[in-house]
Formats: structure tokens, sequence, C-alpha cells
């Protein structure tokens, strides 16, 4: 989660800590407590609700306290594809997301280290994507490739697309979307960390190892993997409950329907929020099993 | 499973009722309000929490919000509103007319919390689809409208619209448009396709020169209601449109889709696809044709009603529980029950209007649009336009989720 | 990277990257000066009438409006329990502290759809009718980690020994906040504000959950977007955005001006 | 609150500190008390409960058990700001976001006192930095910062200034100019001065009374010299400059001497300057005090001989030599010779003799354990 600390270095002082629970608790009461509220006691409204049974009255929308284990089994089947779906897009957008990122994270944090002002104008251009809203860049991006739109005549005038296919509604619209938005996400962790990274090491690397790549390979690349870790976080995680790129009305199309759509859906269309709430949780499941075996295995237990 | 008279007495007795009401083919595609409601009640009353109406403030209040849907009102392209401002020049009264409805499902989503406590939901009075209406009446989230408030109402409504075994006055819902569903095609991409000049049917839009450029509303019982009709099966008869004949329609659609017959199903913004190209052909509103044709600036695109029969369906005014501008809604209802003021907005809208008298004061303006049958439709027209039956609480469920499903893709 | 030693490939990649990612910025930009009246669709032709009457689509503006207001009640909570947290973790040790720090975390570690879904479950349950105040109790809710970190870090580089001088010099601990520790924390907690601001006016997914009947810019954006997207918007979008690059632009540069005169 | 403030030193006093952590104990059991008006330094190695006791005296940490008492008063339970005590810190802590005027304002502010700024411009003066009164703490180099942070205290004119090694930071030709400094401004204004220091030159240059504190105790206190001449321990004779210490059963006790016998060998000190006049017991010499002989010397009783050994390290330190000679039975004895024109004296490897007059050496309380011998 290093991004949001940008431009603060990480510099830990070796701040002898206080030791007052009191004055502590008083400071942390407040927001704990509204976490308690508004995020935990949710998550168990959503496990409560995924195991609601429908109402009596037949009302749609009414469902009853209860304990119906077969949501989960109803929405696993009926849904299936589409979760795959989510994490097969969420890690092939994630991927190509650290590979466009990573050269930018490296020559801002490295290449441009000396050089305050050209270093703050490219965080400024990396960054700049936030300020204006998601939901237009994506929607520029269907009009981009609106099947009138020069693009996608020209890929079909080279061939490159049968002259019926079109780019909006493909998983590849989807992916592109997705790849595109998170970008940010996965620069600015890995510029953060490569930004601390020690020269001199490199040097001594090229020292030691003579070829670029290797030193590369041994000494940046491994140096700079909280980073990368944190970054492949930011982006998979926000990927996979995504629903606005995959969307019918941006980038989506007939079979590319995500988790999140599948969520929305039964939300706010036909009221089933049993499932909804079923998928939900599931992913939150999948999410924090992931997360804690791939930081497990990464070694970086500091998240925050 | 074919599905019998149901065992509960009561909703036996609302059945042999529903039935008894086709028996005039007009008076029960448009009298959809009635029947709907009472089944909906019937099998919902126990969940039906008694709301009261809040107090109305209209007489200090001048203000009245107005959720509606796109494409649904006169001069709305320029933001004008000539009918609108005219009546809030008449009346005084300041209407905030926001274009929130884009879909039913998810326009209810938004209101129905507040519905439920009776509390503002944001607006007065807006225009949600029958079967939605009847949901809002059998939960009780509707305020009764007084009829006195409203003399162009209880002397212009279509008599069609009157009768209803729940809401014989129509004091709960106030028509607003009807709306003929069917196949809006792009008249010369269409031509260049398949080398004629206009569809008939729905087969041919299911044809392969159409591969890829077919879109579909997301509206489950104008979509699914066409294609039930190409099949054969009767829509207001729950005898033949059961809920296997309904799998049935939604596994001939996923294999448009699958196949790659159909582009993309969707809610208004098919109109896009339209005008950008991306689909030649929709099964689609009536209404948005013209307007369509409006928005590219030439008579690009047309509406055929398909031999196997259109879809009908309403959108009526509802006040909620919440609203604390019940007067100014009436007055607005009322506003527009006056034949020159609906004339003028279905002169526009180009959708069915239930007002009396508005075809003669058309023909006054613009005899050719009076002549419309989309607007004023000939009896011959609406012998082949049917309602989607009602459907119990369950069955919606299960349809909508089918539905739901498909568009969700595999 | 075996290639990006060379000498122009590095630096040709970043700019073309870059240009990649301004491409939807600059279509949305250009097309704020379409001159359509409802679906900004294709190129018609240039006008100024949009940027000078952003109102005439009352919705869009309403949508704004709102947003702006959710988004600075939030973020002046947010940022409020968030900066006490951060003192809390950086100065204090306390018992709990991995369980507070794996509550901070979770929040981020969540895809938005869960804790949209989640709480709007939760309203449902207590039948609170969604609104205003739901989006900005989501809103502090999902921005209140994010605070958190920010402000961690700042706290992290604050020498301790400053507050004790402090109180050394008479100061209560009234004093010692308003006078040392707020004003050196500061600029971690401006950055947070920022971020929260951003995030909170930037999100759809939680705020379409518990929005109800109220609207937001994005909300309005994704609904438009169903029917194409008003030139309006573009221009909202895009005057956001360039108030927001030269907030950032000037913030960025003095501190790294500062930066580069104290290495000095 | 302002009673308690007197431009003028005021005792300090601590009854029976003692500092628990989590895991160790700082303070074992400390009592001290420092006259108004003195300059007394803690000294000890890093580690050894100095900080910890500075801090309790300022109110920034509290003692475990025991209280502090400042002109009388009992302070134990007041916040920091209620205390009539400033503290030089060590790393000075300038608040980075003032001026170094607002800097030396900021207590006369805190206590609403009258005209803060000419007065901090007054303190400024007087550690001669009124023309840096608009710069920012960062711009200012290690000295002046140190400067700023010393008159940021005494500008208050506390009851008690607390300086927290406060010259560690600087380099030793500056360090030697703020200790004269220090001095000169402690004795102008007149208050308490509290100085924790590691440095052993610097706290005897500067301190009317100096305090040893090893294992979070005071193992002794006194005067420099006092200190210097007739260390009571093992640990003050090595950590107050160097120390030869020779460990043997007393075999002569007499009126006046103390002897035992380390290997053979008969090393006596007068019985006045011994803690303990029986058993195992260790008895040491300044290595300044001790001298060598290439022959065997005759000397009578008044003086210790030991040798032969050789010598295995010299070392030239300007003003002296140091020799390290190794005696069998004996260790390492280290020898200073004042370097007088013929350097060195003698060679490396040369058999020499170690004497020196018995009224040099001093008896120690305890025996040097292992560790102490390492540190030197």
């Amino acid at each position: 989660m290093a991004f949001v600390a940008l431009g603060q270095g990480g510099a830990k002082s070796s701040a002898p800590v206080k030791n007052s629970s009191k004055v502590a608790f008083i400071l942390l009461a407040p927001g704990m407590i509204y976490l308690g509220l508004f995020f935990l006691t949710p998550l168990v409204s959503l496990v409560i609700t995924s195991l609601k049974t429908a109402s009596m009255t037949g009302v749609i929308g009414m469902y009853d306290y209860g304990f119906e284990p077969g949501n989960y089994a109803y929405a696993i089947e009926q849904y299936g594809p589409q979760v795959i779906r989510s994490f097969g897009y969420a890690l092939t957008a994630t991927v190509l997301a650290l590979v466009i990122s990573y050269p930018i994270a490296y020559f801002i944090g490295v290449k441009a280290r000396g050089k305050p002002v050209l270093q703050a104008l490219l965080l400024t251009l990396v960054i700049a994507p936030f300020f204006i809203s998601f939901l237009l860049r994506t929607f520029a991006w269907k009009q981009i490739f609106s099947n009138e739109a020069p693009i996608t005549q020209f890929l079909q005038s080279i061939g490159l697309l049968p002259s019926d296919q079109y780019i909006i509604g493909t998983s590849f619209a989807v992916i592109f979307g997705l790849t595109y938005n998170f970008i940010p996400f996965m620069t600015l962790p890995i510029y953060t960390s490569l930004e601390r990274l020690d020269v001199r090491l490199v040097e001594a690397g090229s020292d030691l190892y003579a070829s670029p790549a290797k030193t590369f390979w041994k000494v940046t690349f491994p140096l700079s993997l909280p980073g990368v870790i944190s970054g492949t976080l930011l982006t998979f995680i926000p990927i996979s409950g995504d629903y606005v790129n995959a969307s019918r009305d941006f980038l989506g199309g007939s079979d590319t329907a995500m988790i999140g759509n599948v969520v929305e859906a039964n939300y706010f269309r036909i009221q089933d929020y049993p499932t909804a709430s079923a998928l939900s949780v599931m992913l939150m499941a999948a999410i924090v099993i992931l997360v804690s075996v791939y930081v497990r295995r990464s070694g970086t237990e500091d998240l925050l | 499973m074919k599905r019998g008279l149901p065992e509960d007495p009561m909703m036996r007795q609302l059945v042999i009722m529903a039935r008894e009401k086709m028996i005039s083919r007009r008076a029960a595609l448009l009298g959809l309000g009635g029947t709907a409601a009472a089944l909906s009640l019937a099998s919902c009353a126990p969940a039906a929490t008694t709301l009261t109406p809040a107090e109305d403030l209209s007489d200090s209040e001048k203000i009245l919000v107005w959720h509606n849907w796109p494409l649904y009102m006169d001069g709305e392209d320029d933001g004008s509103y000539p009918t609108l401002n005219r009546f809030m020049d008449q009346t005084g009264i300041k209407v905030e007319y926001m274009m929130e409805i884009d879909d039913n499902d998810t326009w209810y989503a938004k209101v129905k919390d507040q519905l439920a406590l009776g509390a503002d939901p944001g607006f007065d009075v807006a225009c949600p689809t029958n079967w939605l209406v009847d949901r809002m009446i059998g939960l009780g989230y509707l305020q009764t409208m007084d009829n006195a408030n409203m003399p162009n109402k209880v002397a212009n409504l279509e008599s069609a619209y009157l009768g209803n075994a729940n809401d014989p006055d129509r004091v709960l819902s106030v028509p607003y448009q009807g709306i003929i569903g069917g196949i809006v095609y792009n008249k010369k991409m269409y031509k260049e396709a398949t080398g004629k000049d206009a569809p008939t049917s729905l087969a041919d839009v299911w044809a392969p020169e159409l591969k890829g450029r077919v879109g579909l509303i997301s509206e489950m019982r104008d979509s699914l209601g066409l294609t039930l009709l190409s099949q054969g099966v009767d829509i207001t008869d729950p005898n033949s449109l059961t809920e296997d004949a309904f799998n049935a329609a939604v596994d001939f659609i996923a294999a448009q889709v699958s196949s790659g017959q159909i582009f993309n199903i969707k809610g208004n913004s098919y109109g896009e696809d339209l005008t950008n190209g991306n689909i030649i052909a929709a099964l689609a509103w009536s209404g948005d044709t013209t307007i369509l044709n409006f928005e590219v600036g030439e008579d690009r695109f047309g509406f055929v009603v398909p031999d196997t029969g259109s879809t009908i369906s309403s959108d009526s005014f509802v006040i909620p529980m919440g609203s604390q501008h019940k007067k100014n809604a009436e007055a607005l209802i009322n506003y527009y029950y006056d034949p020159v003021n609906a004339a003028e907005l279905a002169a526009y809208v180009n959708y069915v209007t239930p007002v009396v008298g508005a075809k003669e004061e058309m023909l006054k303006t613009d005899p050719e649009l009076a002549n419309n049958p989309l607007i004023f439709p000939t009896e011959e027209l609406l012998s082949n336009v049917h309602a989607f039956r009602p459907l119990t609480g369950q069955e919606e469920q299960r349809f909508a989720t089918a539905w739901q499903n498909l568009l969700l893709g595999a | 990277m075996k290639f990006s030693l060379g000498k122009w490939l590095l630096p040709t990649y970043v700019a073309l990257t870059f240009i990649f990612m301004m491409i939807p910025i600059v279509y949305t930009f250009i097309f704020s000066f379409n001159d359509v009246e409802k679906s900004n669709i294709a190129w018609k032709s240039f006008t100024f009438d949009n940027w000078l009457n952003v109102c005439a689509q009352p919705e869009v503006c309403h949508a704004f409006g709102n947003s702006i207001a959710i988004a600075v009640i939030s973020t002046l909570v947010s940022t409020a329990l968030g900066t006490a947290i951060a003192i809390a973790l950086g100065r204090y040790k306390f018992k709990g502290r991995s369980a507070t720090n794996l509550l901070l975390f979770l929040p981020m570690a969540t895809p938005e759809v869960v804790m949209g879904a989640g709480l709007a479950a939760q309203f449902l349950d207590l039948g609170v009718a969604k609104g205003f105040w739901t989006i900005v109790i989501a809103h502090i809710m999902f921005t209140l980690s994010f605070v958190v970190v920010t402000v961690k870090a700042r706290v992290a580089t604050l020498d301790p020994r400053l507050e004790e001088a402090g109180s050394d010099l008479y100061a209560n601990a009234s004093s010692v906040f308003w006078r040392i520790t707020f004003p050196l924390l500061l600029p971690g907690i401006m950055a947070a504000a920022m971020l929260s601001f951003a995030l909170s006016f930037d999100d759809f997914i939680i705020t379409q959950f518990n929005a109800g009947p109220d609207t937001t810019f994005p909300k309005f954006v994704y609904t438009a977007a169903a029917r194409g997207i008003p030139p309006e918007a573009n221009v909202i979008g895009s005057a956001v955005f360039i108030v927001a690059i030269a907030i950032v632009l000037v913030v960025q540069l003095r501190s790294s001006l500062k930066a580069k005169r104290l290495a000095k | 609150m302002a009673e308690q403030f007197v431009a003028r030193g005021q005792d300090l006093e601590l009854v029976g500190i003692r500092k628990e952590f989590p895991g160790f104990t700082a303070i074992e059991n400390l009592d001290l008390k420092i006259p108004a008006g003195e300059f007394f330094a803690l000294l000890g190695p890093s580690g050894c409960g100095k900080t910890t006791t500075l801090r309790i005296i300022a109110g920034l940490e509290e003692p475990t058990v025991g209280k502090v008492l400042i002109g009388g008063k009992d302070v134990t339970d007041t916040k920091p700001h209620q205390r009539p005590v400033n503290t030089v810190f060590q790393s000075y802590a300038l608040f980075p976001h003032m001026s170094v005027l607002e800097n030396v304002a900021f207590g006369l502010r805190q206590r609403k006192i009258e005209e803060p700024l000419p007065k901090a411009t007054k303190a400024l003066e007087l550690v001669e930095l009124e023309h840096l009164a608009n710069r920012k703490p960062q711009q200012l180099s290690g000295g002046q910062q140190q400067r700023v942070a010393l008159a940021r205290a005494l500008v208050n004119r506390p009851a008690l200034l607390l300086l927290d090694e406060p010259l560690g930071a600087l380099d030793l030709k500056l360090r030697r100019q703020m200790q004269v400094e220090l001095k000169a401004i402690q004795m102008e204004v007149g208050l308490t001065f509290l100085h924790v220091t590691h440095d052993q030159e610097e706290a005897m240059d500067m301190a009317d009374t100096v305090a040893v504190m090893n294992h979070g105790q005071i193992e002794q206190m006194g005067a420099p010299e006092a200190l210097y001449d007739r260390p009571k321990t093992a640990f003050v004779a090595r950590f107050l400059g160097q120390s030869n210490i020779f460990v043997g059963d007393v075999v002569e006790n007499t009126e006046h001497t103390i002897a035992i016998n380390v290997n053979g060998q008969r090393i006596a000190a007068p019985k006045l300057r011994s803690e303990k006049h029986e058993g195992k017991i260790a008895i040491g010499v300044r290595p300044e005090k001790a001298t060598f002989h290439e022959t065997k010397p005759q000397l009578g009783s008044e003086h210790n001989l030991v040798g032969p050994g050789e010598i295995i390290d010299i070392r030239f330190t300007g003003v002296s030599n140091q020799y390290l000679i190794d005696v069998p039975g004996f260790g390492d004895i280290t020898v200073f010779a004042q370097n007088v024109g013929k350097s060195p004296v003698v060679e490396l490897g040369a058999q020499v003799y170690v004497s020196w007059k018995v009224e040099h050496s001093f008896g120690l309380s305890d025996l040097p354990a292992k560790a102490d011998n390492d540190e030197i």
C-alpha cells in the first residue's frame, strides 16, 4: 500500500514508542469502532444474508432469516464460469499491468533520480488518470474502440480483425480496460520501492556479475519485490471485483461478465440478495486466502 | 410443468377474474394494472406493512420531483421542455424533471428502501412500467390520488384503462404512455445486408446476414415476449406462457447470443448501438424510433410489428407514500390529460397516448403523425399486440433470474 | 530490462506509455467541446457552450454538487479518525496492535463490490433508507485505511523528541499537539486528505450499493453511459482533472525543489 | 504554576528512584541530591540509566518507585510542562517548522510571558546567534543548532537545566569550545545544571560534582579531582581515566598500610586510601603515577615495584607516551611517560621494572569484573 505514502519516503525512525494504552485507546477507539460498525458488521451481515431463505410471502426481494447453504451451491453452479473468468481476467490484467508498469517505475525511481523536477512531473503523469473519473476514461475507450471508429476500421481493413468482428464486447476489450485503469496502482508501489533502492548495490552488482540483465534479475528486481507484491495486490484485488469495465454499457459484451457483474445483477435487478451475498462472501474468502498465501510466500508481512 | 389453476381459492378467484378481463382484447391489453396488482397483492399481503401518506405540503411548497425515463419528454434534446415549462408557468409549481429511470429494476433497487419505510424516496411522482407499478401497489407503497383534483383525467382517460379489479378508478396509478415492442431497424444498412426493404418477422432478425448486428432490449417482457410470440405462445395466457415455454425462449435467445447473432443485450443504450452502426436491427420500443431519427437528423430507422405480434406495456404516474406534494403531482397529471398537452407530448415521444382527444388535437397540428399507428394504434394493429401476463412473486423471481443469467452470459 | 540500459529505448518507451495513458483523458477533454445536445458519441462541431453552461444539464451539476459534498464530509471525518489512529500506531505501544493492523488492512484488501454489498446488506437488515448519509458512511469506511497508511508514514518520520521538547517547554498536551505534532504531520495529513477526497469523489461501486435515490457524479456517468454521456459530464471531468493536476503539480514541484535546496 | 519559576537554581533531590521497563530494570535504587547552583554531571556508559534518570527528572518518564523533588517540592506526579525544568536534547529537537527565534520564544509563549520575542532575542545574543534568528533550524550548522537548543532552554530561566549529551554530535574542536561556553553561561546565569554524558573528560572538565553511574546505580560521586584521585570501585577506576589494577590477598594490615600479595610480590596502599582491609582485594594505580626502570631499582617500602616485564606496545599520543608492559603473573601494565624530548625512552621488547609510590595506590571496594578489564 506504499503508493499512498508517495513522496514521503519510508524512513523508519527509531522512535521510542510511548507506552500509554489509555491515550492509544482514546485515539484508536473512534476509528476502530467505526470500522467495526461499518466494515466488520457488514461482513457479518453479508454472511447472514447469504444464508437467508426466500420469503414465504413470495414477494420478490423479500427474504427470511435462515440457514440455507444451498445458496452457495447455487451460486457456484450457476456462476462458476463468471467466477473463473473474473480471476482469469484479473490475473491477465495484473500481469500486463506489471509488465507495462515496471519500466516506467524503474525510469522514474532510478533513472530520473537526482532530477526532482522531472521526477515530480513524471509522477504527476502517473497519477493523472486518477483525477479524471474512472468511468469517463473507460467510456472514452469505449468510444475510441467503437465499431465505427477508425481503429476498428483500420484493424478490419488490414485483416487483423475479421470484418464481422469488433473490439467492444470482447474479452480483449475488457482486459484492456482493466489493465489501463489499474496501471497507476501498479506503477506507484514499484516506484516507491525502487526509489529507495541503493544505486550502489546495482553498481556493486554490475561489478560482480558484469551483465546488466543479470544484475537486474539478481539485484534490482529482488530489491523491488515488496513494491511488486504491493502493486500486484493493489491491482488484482480491485480488478477481481470490478464490474464497470465488463459492463455491457462500457467495454463488455455478451460473454464477459465477471463476479462483480453477477453480484450487481443479482443485487439490483433480481434482488436476489442471498445469491449476491454468497458470491461476495466467496470472493472475499478467495481474496483473503490468496493474499495470505501470496504474502507468506513472498515474506512481506508488513502490508501497511 | 403445465400450470393449471392455483389451489388457493383466493388466487383461483383472481385468476378467473383476470381471464374474464381478457374477453375484450383491447381492455385486457391496456387494463394491465388491476389484475396483476390483485395477483401480487394477494400473494404478498402478509408482508405488506401499513404505510400512511406523508403530510401534503403542496399548498406551501410549490415543488415537484419527477422521475421519468430518458427520451420521454418533449424538448428533452435541448432541455427546453415546452409542455413542462408551460405547466410550471401556469401553476407556479417548480418541477425538477429527472431522467432517473433507465431500467425498472435498477431504479426500483435505488428507491425501494425509502418506499418500504414510507420515507421520501427522492421523487414525488414517477412513471415506472405496469408490472412494477403492480408490485408497488401490492406492497402498499403508493398514495391514493384524488380524482377531484384531476378532472381532465376523469374526463379523458381512455376507457380501456378503466375497470381494474384493484384500482377501478385508477387512483393509485395513472397511465403516462403505452409502449409497443417490435423491431427497430436501420433502413439503409438492412437493405444492404439482406436486399430486403424491411424485416417482417423475428425470423428475419435471426437471419445469417445480420449475424452480430442484432440488439436486444434488456426489458424481459419485451424481448422475451416478442420471442415467445414468434414461437406461437400466447403471452397473455398462463396456460400457454408456462415456465417451460419461458425457459425455452430463454434458451433460444441464449443460442442466438452464443452463436454471435446477437451483438448485445442492453437497456436504453441500444439506441447508441443503432446510431453508431454497431447494430442493424433490434428488438426494441416503438417510440424510440422517431427520436433516434430525430437525433441523427434523417429518416434512418424504421419500426415494424412482427407478423407474430408485438408486446405492449404501459408506464404510469405513481405517487409514493413519502411524497409531500401529492396535490402538485395531481396537478401535473391533470395537465398532461389535457388533450392539447397530451398531443404535444405524443408528437415528441411517439408512444401510445392514453388521453382521449389527443388524436383530434394532433390532427390539427400534425395530421401525418396523428395517423401514425404507433401513437394512435389502429384496431388492426392492436389485434396483433399482446400484454405479458401477470406473474406471481415466485414466477417473477424465477423468470427474472433466468433472464438475468442469460444477460450475464455463460 | 536488459535493453533498458540502452540510452534511448527506455525513455522512448516511457514517453509512449504516457501518451497511451493520456489518450482517454485527451479524448474526454476534446469531446467536452463537442456541439451535441445529448449523446456525445460522434464529433460534430466545436463549441464553448458546454463549458459556459455546464448546468444546462441540471442532473450533471446536481450529481457533481453531491459528489463534492460527500467527498468533503467524508474526507474531513476519515482524515480526523485516520490521523488519530496513525498517531496511536506510530507512537504508542498497546495490546491488540496486530489485530488493529489487520482490521486496517482488510478494507484495502476487500473488493469494493464486497464492501458495497455488505454495507448495503446491513442497511437492508436494519431497515435504514439509503441516501446521502449512507454514501457518506460508506465513503468514510473505505477511505479510512488509506488515510491511516498515509499519515502513519509521516508519523514514522516525526522525531518524538520534538513533542517531548514541547512538553518540556511548558506546552500542555493540547498545545504540543496543535503547535508541534499537527504542523509537522500536516503535509502527511494533507496528502491523506487529498487521497481520501479523490477516492471518495471517484468511487462508483460502493456508492452504487449504498446510494439509494441519491446520485453522485460517477453514478450519473454510469447511468448516462446507457444512453450517451452528455458533454457537460466531460466538462466537469476535464475541469476537475485540470484543477487537481494543477494542485498536485504545485505541491510536487514545491516539495521537490525544497528537497533539492536542502540537499545542497 | 508561575511561582515555581525563579531566576535562580533550585535543589534537586531524587529519593529511592526505581524504573522498570518491560524486560529490564533501568534504574535500581537511586538517591541523589544536587544543591542549587551546581553544575552536576552524570557520567556513565550508554545503557547505564543516566538518560532515563534525566527523563524522569524532566517528567518524560514516570519512576516505578520513588520521588522527585525540586526545590524541596515533590513533583513526581506533575507533567513535564508543569516542572521548572528544561532540557537540551541530544538531538537538539529543534522544531523544524519554526524559525530559530520562534523556537527560542516557544517556552515563553507557552507560559504567556510578556514580550517573548525581545526576551528570545536576548537569549540568542547570549549564544551569539541573534543574526540567525529568522533562519529555520535545518539551515544551521550542528554547533549553531546546539546553541539554539541551549538558548531555547535557558531563556526560561529554569530552576534546573538538563543537558542530555548535548555535545555528542559535535566534532572535537567545537565540543571543546562549547564546553567552555556552557560553563561560562552556567556561571553567569547561576542555574542548576544536570549534565548527562558518557565523555569523562567533558564531565571532569565542566562539572562541580560528578556522579558515575553503572547498571542503574550511582557507584561514586564527588568532585572530579577526588573521583579521579581516589576511585572507589573498579568500574570508576577504569571508566574515569585508566587504571592498573592488581588483585591479591591481604598479607599486611598495619596502622597506615595495607598490602597484598600478587604472584609473590608485595603491593601496598595507604590504609586511608583503601576501602577494604582484609581478604581478597584489588589495589590500583593510575598509569601516569607509575614509572619504569631499565634496571631493577633499589627502592624502599614507600614504593611498590613489579617486574621485570617486556614492553609489548608503545603508543605516542603527543604529550606523553603510553607503554604497555607485560609482566608475567601481573598481566599488562600501562605506564604513561611525559614526552620530555627523548622519545621513546626505551625500545619495544626491552625488559623493564615498574614502580610507583605507595601513596598513589588506591584500594578498591570490589574486584574488577572480567568485563571491566575488557573495557580498557
